[in-house]
């Protein structure tokens, strides 16, 4: 089931990297990218059963930065929602060139 | 009286710090007396320099004298190493009698920010005292670099209406050159590391380091353009007409005076020495003489249609170092001495050209040939004194500016008898854009009438001018006490070139496995897997 | 039968997926990631990942997620249908390139099937440990002895979390 | 001493700095909370000088571990030299940042207790990633940092740009997380390890697997490339150095960088030496394409800022050419360069947020005209700041790039140095325009005349980065040994394999 | 070579002070070097006011007073230590020269050019000629430039350029000889241009110089390639070995000997680098006589005698000599015939004279070359002093009633005889010495010349017989028409009617004292300097005097220790050349030359005198057909000025405009902007987008994994 399992979550982390690219929406970006953490975990977790058993406590640090990730990515959607009233990245772009 | 002062111990050092110590003396001092201490510092260093002509004793042959070297950064084998020989001294006494004469001419020409710029001036000659005097190619590298950044303000700061382009353009030019050569420096250092376990950037340790042919061929390349920039050899010429024409004139004076001077000099002390198999080549010595001929003939025709006095002094620079260039690359010793005697003489007619043209702006705020015209009769001394000037630059005999070109041309001749013809009609040439100069702008009818309104020299102007001039006509009398000082190292440059034959090829047959082929192809690994898809 | 469970299990989860990419609403991406994250949870069973299963669906789909729709109820998104998926053009660079990613990794993954396998040997590595120690055990153990920094960096990670979400929510004065 | 890490507590010594720095920041925060004065008058400057009191405490401790000696590399926190080295350039970064942010935040009413709380954080978070040996442990301490750095960014929070900063960062930050997470992963299920001894003892070994291995490691450098913003991975660069405060902006171009790169060099050339030849290309290629772009697009930028932001990704291409190099000297130049960079890029970023204002509003080049007659002092400052970055002799940042090219040579990487020193030629085109915009052109008539208050913390700031450029480009010696005996053993990337060494 | 090994071995001889020589005109350059830039900067001071400078307002300022002393006088000391000199050597019986080195000038390893003097029997009758004609003319000035307010400079001028011609003919080696060669060239340069004001007069000193440095790119190859052969540079080495060094006729002497020739046509005014010659008498009027006439312009000639033993070893270069000097005689002098200026037609003479010279040291005849140029000195400084004279006359008349002719416009002059007699009278003198009458000084040495040419054609060997046998009928022909032109001159100037108008022949003066004298000391050694050499074949005859005529061969035996290599040479390649003249002996041949120079006078003074009235006006005169080529001189200038001039002028602003500013320039500029355009490009990417920087992140990470992967 390794390799199956490892395709799987490969074909999850480029559905989510490709979710990154389409999307406009910061909010569903940012689930994107939370799908490729995902993916990564199934990595771990598929490949501690052969490697060992470190594989599920990186999950756990995963799960954690994930967490972190998500309270202050949200944090600065909200911030940034105050100045423009939207989420869509294409209208933050007074930065460029 | 120069032993019982132990003169031989302090004397460089001396020479490169003292102008430091009045730059900051300068800035710590009050704006208007900046002037005056600025002189007094580098008249301090001149007086001082002057010893070095009886502290170098060339009967002790060519190699290096007033030796002293202290280490700098351990970790590299960099050393705080000066020493002179026979032809850095010349190239001192040079910087450091033409920085003073400088400085006074800058006297009435800056007016604003005295104080930056005197400061500036004097850094410029710790620079480049430091590029003549270093015996450590690290320590000569950096202080080579270092003139860069004193002259980028000088000319940007007090320039004229270009004066940005000038600056960034000579400053981008030349940078572009010195720095495939540091990467050069560091080959050599590199190679000298594995070859023979030596960690040192001192000239008498690289040039143990034998190198095959196709690296001294690369190498030479790097060096050759850093300095053929510098110099500026046709056709990298272009930045140096800007630089001159907006640069202030004590700017100018030592630009022409002094730091194209680092480029030939960088030429006899480095491509000749430790790259004798890449110079001996036929190729690259054919290119090199030709690019020397091209530049004499090209730039005096150039020259010759300006209609900005400055710009044609600028590119009658091309043509002396031309002539240089041709010297240095006859590989004979007299092409050398006179490669080195036109440096010294440019140096000094050239600088006193820009003086001259210099003061001719303070009168009449232009540069512009056309706008002159008759200011012999108002200004008898100014126009005797540039006729003098410009007949040192066009190398009429009896001026330094001959002695030099004469041996050039003769040594070019014994052996590129071709090259040679070429290389002499440049007198023709020198003639023909030099005195219609001179005349449009010292004979002809005094018409305008600002220009009836120009001074003749001043005593402060007359003071420059004197020694510069004494010292042409000098030169051009009895330029033998020069050359016997310059004669034993220029020997030792021209037999290194020669007698190199064996090393070279021994080298190569004793290790051929140090023949860096794949350093072209920047393959670390030497297994080109992933390299073939990324290259 | 775990074959079949975790096809489904893998069909599912990449089915969210892709929910999660082309809903038009965040809430809706929202559900799907959910979905992702629970099949997930039933891969990491079969997988003998039961403790992380456990937290998958509770700390993950449970509590993280809800931020996420807690913050979309909160910038009043949910309503939001206009479409936010970049053009045709996009798309297609988009699937050219991750499409790319991924038939390189399905070759490289997939060309060592057997190599992979061998390579690492049998898959019962943490099989010793489930047994003496039990599923949470299995876990708790190195966490706490051998990754015993890298847990306490969690804590600071938290810590910076919570201040940096602090600060900036805050409204501004 | 000597630890050998066979008891957990050891770790208590080998992380006495960071421990000092955590406790550091618990205490300003709780500092900031507890005596929260009416915003607007809220003051930084105490805050400010007990962190930098807190973060000399965490240098005096990490001198201290100097004396500390390390048994075997099987720990997951290294205590060997560069490790110390490596904190000693953090740690000055982080005092020289705290120092130039004092009067920035006062003047932008931010939050000064989590400001700096934050700012220790990520400090910490960076002498994590420096000094770890377990991957795992290295994708901690870049969260830790980049989750502070995210905030850090968009902290600003009457700043739409500061915001949108911040957003960039964050999202493009994550997803470069993914693919470096990712790249774990699959370093691990190739060595069965995520320790960089054991992994390069698998590939050593030859029982890696070798499909999976390349992949992950190719992720892995993707991560860091991002967080060293090495083309094409530095497309957030520009903008979130823009639009971030300033402090927070030198913070990053320093302090983050030096830390992404030193954890970059350690898993190279630790990690994968024996790997090398399936890496040194990518990287090859992607140090001439940053020093290339990256120089090229800074000469075309109007606002000082994002030109530096640009000229900080042309530093990393440099920095990259001596991970490609992978010697010890390359090493050693690494870590002189990533110290001197530090000291000169406050030394400019000093100067911008002076020059700045209230409101950020004087970015633009043509606001420098004549800057340096106004203020010659800061304008000998910002020169010589800007001469450093230019790499200029005379100045630390020459003596470092030389460093970086002697490395580059020993391992024969001769056209990457000459592409390396063309670069640089072009990027002296930027700088200098800053110096003849300062020296060259007269001011504009409108311009205030007034003189710019300088505080005690920034005058210390930038006197401390003017004097030590200096003194590092002048008496580089004793550093440079130091960086040197750093590195020792730290290559694993055999002489024969490249290199001139016969 | 040591510096002081230069002497030779048995120098029994000691000239007395021979340094002090050189170094009196050198101190007359710098006291009235001094003097002059002391008056230039009170000039300056009323020239800024707007005036002018009255240096004569209350007797004459004392910067105008010295050099009336000092210039004149450091000639004389000079001449009188020349003459000591010149007779002690008279009887030394000297064989070898005597060089002596005063300092070593260039010296690097094998090259050693030492400052060194050399005095032979050549140099003392150059030395005699230059300090004596040369003090004769300063004496001459004082009158000439009395009233110039540049007086001193003229003076400082004028010594400064005796120095450097000193030098070039006391020089040991050529590298010395070329110090002086070059600094003749300034001080012409210099005087030409003294008017400066007058932008005519500063573009002939211009012109003159340039013109002279395309020679001196000749004589500098020429010292390159001695240097090459001989690793020597000095005359004793040089020459003593150059018999067994040289192959004769072989390449290498031949090049070096046209290299010479190239210089010799630049220093003497040859073809093709004549046109200079005529601009130069913008110069004052003693400055022709001296420079342009009397000594600088003799330099070639010099040259190629001081080289004999070279030329005589290259057949081929001697005869481009010849016919390069036959052919600007010739040619001069057919546009001599047409010139109206007075200086014109003399400064054509004396191209046209320099040409003879030419041709006598082309055809072997050495002693005859110099002979000739000594001669020539005498008449034709007599001649541009009486021109000098005349212009100074005129001068004043036409100022006196502020008629703005041209002062030195023969249509102007006419019957001035009546006026200035002594002018008249010595300058006839000098005319029939020009034209070759027997027994003037010109008849001697001329015609030596001429006979010499049609003995080469008939010598045993000669090397291109039919050359010389042309050579000598367009000599002939040269001689007639210098006969013919200069009678024209005379009677133009001095008879027929006045044409000045009444008022201005009322001013109309001789000379003072100060010039006339000078007039009358060199019409004394025109009509008798030629008795010096009277050939031995002549001796006998009539033309000689029946022996009366004093010193036979005196000159021929005195250069002999200097020309005997050359005559040796000769004499082993060519067989005996003097005897196989045309029409036997001599005394036929002389008998024919003199006789077509005295029916050319006859000629011109029917063809002159038989006019009545000579047209004034400019306009009239126009020449047309023919004429009008000659009057404008063939269009040489012009055939110059545009295929030369033009051309380099218009190559030089090619190069600038479109090489250096476009191409050249253009590159770098492009490096520059090129690599700031790309980057404006490569920002373009930077869009701000938060999806295009993914999309190009993972296009990155596409890549990067490709090329891991393959």
């Amino acid at each position: 089931m390794l390799v199956e399992s490892l395709v799987v979550s490969g074909m999850i982390f480029v559905i989510g990297t490709l979710g990154v690219i389409v999307r406009r929406n910061a909010i569903v970006m940012f689930l994107c990218i939370e799908l490729q953490l995902n993916a990564v975990n199934l990595t771990f977790v598929a490949l501690s059963r052969y490697v060992g058993i470190e594989g599920q406590v990186f999950v756990f640090f995963v799960m954690t930065v994930a967490a972190a990730e998500a309270a202050v990515g949200l944090a600065i959607i909200i911030s940034i929602f105050r100045h423009y009233e939207t989420v869509d990245v294409d209208k933050f772009n007074l930065l460029k060139w | 009286m120069l032993n019982a002062l132990a003169y031989e111990s302090w004397a460089l050092h001396a020479l490169i710090w003292l102008p430091f110590v009045g730059m900051v003396h300068v800035l710590w001092a009050a704006e208007e007396r900046a002037k005056h201490l600025a002189l007094r510092w580098s008249l301090v260093v001149f007086v001082l320099s002057i010893g070095l002509w009886w502290a170098y004793d060339p009967a002790l042959g060519g190699g290096y004298q007033l030796v002293s070297s202290r280490s700098w950064i351990a970790a590299w084998g960099v050393n705080y190493a000066l020493g002179i020989d026979g032809i850095s001294l010349f190239m001192v006494l040079l910087t450091t009698f033409t920085t003073p004469l400088a400085i006074l001419g800058a006297f009435n020409y800056i007016k604003k920010r005295q104080k930056p710029f005197y400061a500036l001036m004097l850094l410029l000659e710790v620079g480049v005292v430091g590029v003549f005097s270093a015996t450590d190619l690290f320590l000569f590298y950096v202080f080579f670099e270092l003139t860069l950044v004193p002259m980028y303000f000088i000319i940007g700061i007090w320039g004229g209406e270009r004066r940005i382009y000038a600056a960034i353009k000579f400053f981008l030019y030349t940078a572009v050159g010195s720095l495939l050569m540091l990467v050069g420096i560091l080959y050599i250092y590199v190679r000298g590391k594995v070859l023979l376990g030596v960690a040192s950037f001192a000239f008498v340790d690289l040039l143990q380091i034998p190198l095959t042919t196709g690296e001294q061929m690369w190498l030479f390349g790097a060096f050759a353009l850093a300095f053929a920039i510098k110099v500026p050899l046709f056709p990298f010429h272009t930045w140096l007409p800007d630089a001159h024409v907006e640069a202030p004139t004590p700017g100018s004076v030592v630009l022409a005076a002094v730091l194209l001077k680092m480029g030939t000099y960088g030429f006899v002390r480095f491509l000749l020495p430790f790259f004798p198999v890449a110079v001996r080549h036929p190729t690259v010595v054919g290119i090199m003489l030709a690019l020397g001929v091209i530049g004499i003939i090209y730039a005096a025709w150039v020259a010759a249609v300006q209609p900005d006095a400055k710009k044609l002094v600028a590119y009658t620079s091309v043509a002396h170092m031309g002539f240089v260039v041709i010297g240095v690359f006859a590989l004979n010793l007299n092409g050398l001495q006179g490669g080195l005697l036109v440096m010294i003489s440019h140096g000094i007619s050239t600088g006193a050209l820009f003086l001259l043209l210099g003061m001719l702006y303070e009168r009449r705020h232009t540069r512009a040939i056309d706008e002159f015209g008759g200011i012999g009769r108002v200004a008898p001394w100014l126009a005797t004194a540039f006729v003098i000037t410009a007949l040192t630059s066009i190398g009429l005999p009896g001026t330094s500016g001959f002695v030099g070109e004469f041996l050039a041309l003769i040594g070019v001749f014994e052996d590129h008898p071709g090259v040679g013809i070429f290389a002499t009609s440049g007198v023709i040439f020198a003639a023909y854009y030099m005195l219609p100069m001179v005349q449009s702008v010292f004979f002809n009818a005094l018409e305008k009438p600002e220009n009836r309104a120009v001074q003749d020299l001043s005593r402060r102007e007359l003071i420059i001018l004197t020694p510069m001039i004494a010292l042409m006509i000098v030169i051009g009398v009895h330029p033998t006490p020069l050359l016997r000082r310059t004669e034993p190292s220029a020997q030792m440059v021209i037999d290194r070139v020669w007698e190199s034959v064996q090393l070279g090829e021994a080298i190569i047959e004793v290790d051929p496995s140090t023949d860096l082929g794949a350093a072209e192809t920047d393959d670390p690994v030497g297994t080109a897997t992933a390299a073939d898809g990324a290259e | 039968m775990a074959d079949v469970l975790f096809w489904v299990f893998a069909a599912v989860a990449i089915g969210g997926a892709l929910g999660v990419v082309v809903s038009r609403s965040p809430v809706a991406s929202l559900l799907f990631m959910v979905v992702t994250l629970a099949s997930t949870a039933g891969i990491f069973v079969l997988l003998e990942a039961h403790f992380l299963a456990a937290v998958q669906i509770m700390v993950y789909a449970g509590a993280i997620m809800v931020l996420f729709l807690f913050v979309i109820m909160l910038l009043n998104l949910g309503h939001e249908y206009k479409r936010d998926i970049r053009g045709a053009v996009a798309m297609t660079l988009g699937f050219v390139v991750t499409g790319g990613i991924g038939g390189l990794l399905a070759r490289q993954l997939g060309s060592g099937v057997s190599g992979l396998e061998a390579n690492l040997g049998p898959g019962d590595a943490i099989d010793a440990a489930l047994r003496e120690y039990g599923a949470v055990g299995a876990i708790a153990r190195p966490l706490f002895t051998d990754y015993v920094v890298a847990f306490e960096l969690t804590g600071i990670l938290l810590l910076v979390a919570i201040v940096g979400a602090l600060v900036l929510a805050k409204k501004a004065a | 001493m000597e630890l050998d890490f066979s008891h957990q507590a050891h770790f208590i010594v080998a992380l006495a700095p960071e421990i000092i720095l955590s406790v550091l920041g618990i205490v300003i925060l709780l500092m900031g909370v507890s005596s929260r004065r009416p915003e607007g008058a809220e003051t930084s400057a105490d805050l400010g000088w007990i962190s930098v009191l807190g973060i000399l405490a965490a240098a005096l401790a990490n001198g201290w571990l100097y004396s500390v000696t390390e048994v075997g590399t099987h720990s997951m926190i290294a205590l060997d030299g560069f490790a110390l080295f490596s904190n000693w350039i953090i740690l000055a970064g982080a005092a020289l940042g705290i120092l130039i942010s004092q009067s920035y935040i006062d003047r932008q009413g931010l939050q000064a207790a989590e400001f700096y709380g934050l700012l220790i954080y990520s400090t910490v978070g960076l002498m994590i990633m420096a000094a770890a040996r377990d991957l795992m442990v290295i994708f901690l301490g870049l969260e830790i940092m980049s989750v502070a750095v995210y905030v850090l960014a968009a902290i600003n929070r009457r700043d739409r740009k500061s915001a949108e900063a911040g957003l960039k960062y964050f999202l493009l930050g994550a997803f470069s997380t993914g693919f470096f997470l990712y790249g774990i992963a699959l370093v691990y299920g190739a060595t069965g390890s995520t320790h960089v001894s054991a992994i390069a003892e698998s590939i050593a070994g030859g029982t890696a697997h070798s499909a999976l291995l390349v992949f992950g490691i190719a992720l892995l450098a993707v991560g860091f490339s991002f967080k060293v913003s090495a083309v094409p991975f530095h497309m957030w660069t520009p903008d979130v150095y823009e639009g971030a405060p300033t402090p927070v902006t030198a913070l990053m171009s320093v302090t983050v960088k030096a830390g992404a790169f030193l954890a970059f060099l350690r898993v190279f050339s630790v990690g994968f030496p024996d790997a090398y030849e399936s890496w040194w290309a990518v990287l090859w290629w992607m140090a001439v394409l940053t020093m290339v772009v990256a120089n090229l697009v800074a000469t075309v930028q109007v606002s000082v800022k994002r030109m530096l932001a640009y000229s900080g990704i042309a530093h990393a291409g440099y920095l990259m050419v001596a991970i490609v190099a992978a010697n010890e000297t390359a090493a050693a130049g690494l870590l002189f360069y990533l110290l001197t960079y530090t000291l000169m890029n406050i030394g400019a970023f000093g100067i911008v947020i002076l020059v700045s204002g209230q409101g950020e509003e004087r970015l633009e080049i043509e606001e420098y005209a004549g800057f340096g007659w106004r203020q010659p002092v800061l304008g000998v400052v910002f020169t010589v700041s800007l001469l450093s970055l230019a790499g200029f002799p005379g100045t630390g940042g020459f003596m470092g790039k030389v460093f970086l090219l002697q490395g580059a040579i020993e391992a024969n990487l001769v056209y990457l140095s000459a592409i390396l020193v063309l670069t640089t030629v072009a990027s002296y085109w930027y700088y200098l325009r800053v110096a003849w915009y300062m020296w060259m052109k007269d001011a504009p008539r409108e311009a205030s005349t007034q003189s710019i208050e300088v505080p005690i913390a920034m005058r210390l700031a930038l006197v401390i980065c003017v004097v030590l450029i200096v003194y590092l480009g002048v008496f580089p010696g004793a550093s440079m040994e130091l960086a040197r005996s750093s590195v020792e053993g730290m290559s694993g990337v055999g002489p024969g394999l490249i290199g001139l060494a016969p | 070579m040591q510096a002081d090994g230069l002497e030779p071995a048995a120098a029994e001889w000691e000239p007395i002070l021979p340094a002090l020589i050189i170094l009196l005109p050198l101190l007359g350059f710098a006291i009235n070097g001094a003097l002059a830039l002391s008056a230039a900067r009170k000039s300056a001071d009323a020239v800024r006011a707007g005036g002018e400078f009255d240096f004569f307002e209350g007797g004459r300022a004392r910067t105008h007073a010295l050099p009336t002393w000092v210039g004149p006088g450091v000639m004389l000391l000079a001449f009188l230590l020349t003459l000591v000199n010149f007779i002690s050597m008279l009887g030394a019986e000297l064989h070898d020269p005597w060089v002596h080195a005063y300092w070593a000038w260039i010296s690097t390893g094998e090259l050693e050019i030492a400052a060194a003097i050399q005095l032979d029997q050549l140099s003392m009758i150059m030395m005699m000629i230059i300090t004596g004609v040369g003090f004769l003319i300063h004496v001459f000035s004082v009158g000439y430039m009395q009233d110039d307010p540049g007086y001193p400079r003229y003076f400082a001028y004028l010594n400064l350029f005796v120095f450097f011609m000193l030098v070039l003919v006391m020089g040991a080696s050529y590298p010395i000889m070329f110090i002086g060669w070059e600094g003749v060239g300034l001080c012409s340069y210099l005087l030409i241009g003294f008017w400066f004001s007058d932008e005519a007069k500063a573009s002939a000193g211009k012109k003159a110089f340039i013109v002279n440095r395309i020679g001196d790119l000749g004589f500098l190859l020429a010292i390159f390639l001695i240097y090459l052969v001989f690793q020597e540079v000095d005359y004793v080495a040089v020459l003593s070995d150059a018999e067994s060094i040289f192959v004769y006729g072989g390449p290498a002497i031949t090049t070096v000997t046209l290299l010479f020739l190239l210089a010799a046509t630049g220093k003497s005014a040859q073809i093709p680098l004549y046109v200079w010659l005529p601009d130069a008498m913008a110069g004052p009027t003693p400055v022709s006589a001296l420079i342009h006439a009397a000594t600088m312009v003799t330099a070639g000639v010099y040259l190629v005698a001081r080289s004999s033993v070279l030329f005589a070893l290259a057949p081929l270069s001697s005869a481009m000599v010849a016919g390069i000097g036959v052919l600007t005689a010739l040619f001069a002098a057919t546009i001599a015939l047409k010139q109206q200026d007075i200086k014109k037609v003399l400064a054509y003479s004396t191209v046209s004279q320099l040409g003879f010279m030419f041709l006598g040291v082309g055809v072997g005849a050495y002693t005859a070359g110099v002979f000739h140029l000594m001669t020539h000195a005498f008449f034709k400084g007599l001649l541009f002093l009486g021109a000098g004279a005349v212009i100074h006359s005129m001068h004043h008349a036409l100022h006196h009633t502020h008629k703005d002719w041209d002062a030195q416009d023969m249509r102007n002059m006419g019957g001035l005889k009546k006026y200035m007699p002594i002018t008249w009278v010595t300058m006839w003198l000098a005319t029939l010495a020009i034209a070759g009458i027997w027994p003037f000084a010109g008849f001697f040495s001329k015609d030596e010349i001429i006979w010499m040419t049609g003995a080469m054609a008939g010598a045993e060997n000669a090397p291109y017989p039919m050359l010389y046998t042309v050579y000598w009928i367009l000599a002939l022909a040269a001689a007639m028409l210098t006969a013919f032109y200069m009678a024209r001159l005379m009677f133009m100037t001095f008879h027929g009617p006045n044409r000045t108008g009444a008022a201005e022949a009322e001013h109309l003066h001789e000379a003072p004292r100060t010039m006339w004298i000078p007039l009358a000391v060199l019409a004394t050694l025109s009509v008798f300097g030629g008795w010096i050499n009277v050939s031995e074949d002549l001796r006998e005859s009539v033309l000689g005097g029946f022996g009366l005529l004093p010193m036979g061969e005196w000159l021929h035996h005195w250069l002999e220790p200097v020309t005997e290599a050359a005559h040796r040479v000769q004499e082993s390649r060519l067989g005996e050349v003097a005897h196989s003249a045309p029409f036997g002996g001599g005394e036929v041949a002389w008998g024919i030359i003199s006789f077509v120079a005295a029916l050319a006078v006859v000629l011109a003074t029917v063809r002159l005198l038989g006019r009545s009235e000579v047209p004034v006006a400019v306009e009239d005169t126009e020449p047309t057909g023919f004429a009008r080529i000659l009057y404008n001189k063939w269009y040489v200038d012009e055939f110059y000025h545009r295929w030369v001039v033009d051309p380099v002028l218009t190559t030089s602003r090619i190069l600038w405009r479109v090489v250096d500013a476009t191409i050249i320039d253009g590159t770098v500029k492009l490096v520059g902007n090129g690599a700031r355009a790309i980057g404006w490009v490569a920002s373009l990417f930077q869009t701000g987008q938060v999806n295009r920087y993914a999309f190009l992140m993972t296009l990155g990470v596409l890549v990067i994994l490709s090329m891991i992967a393959f």
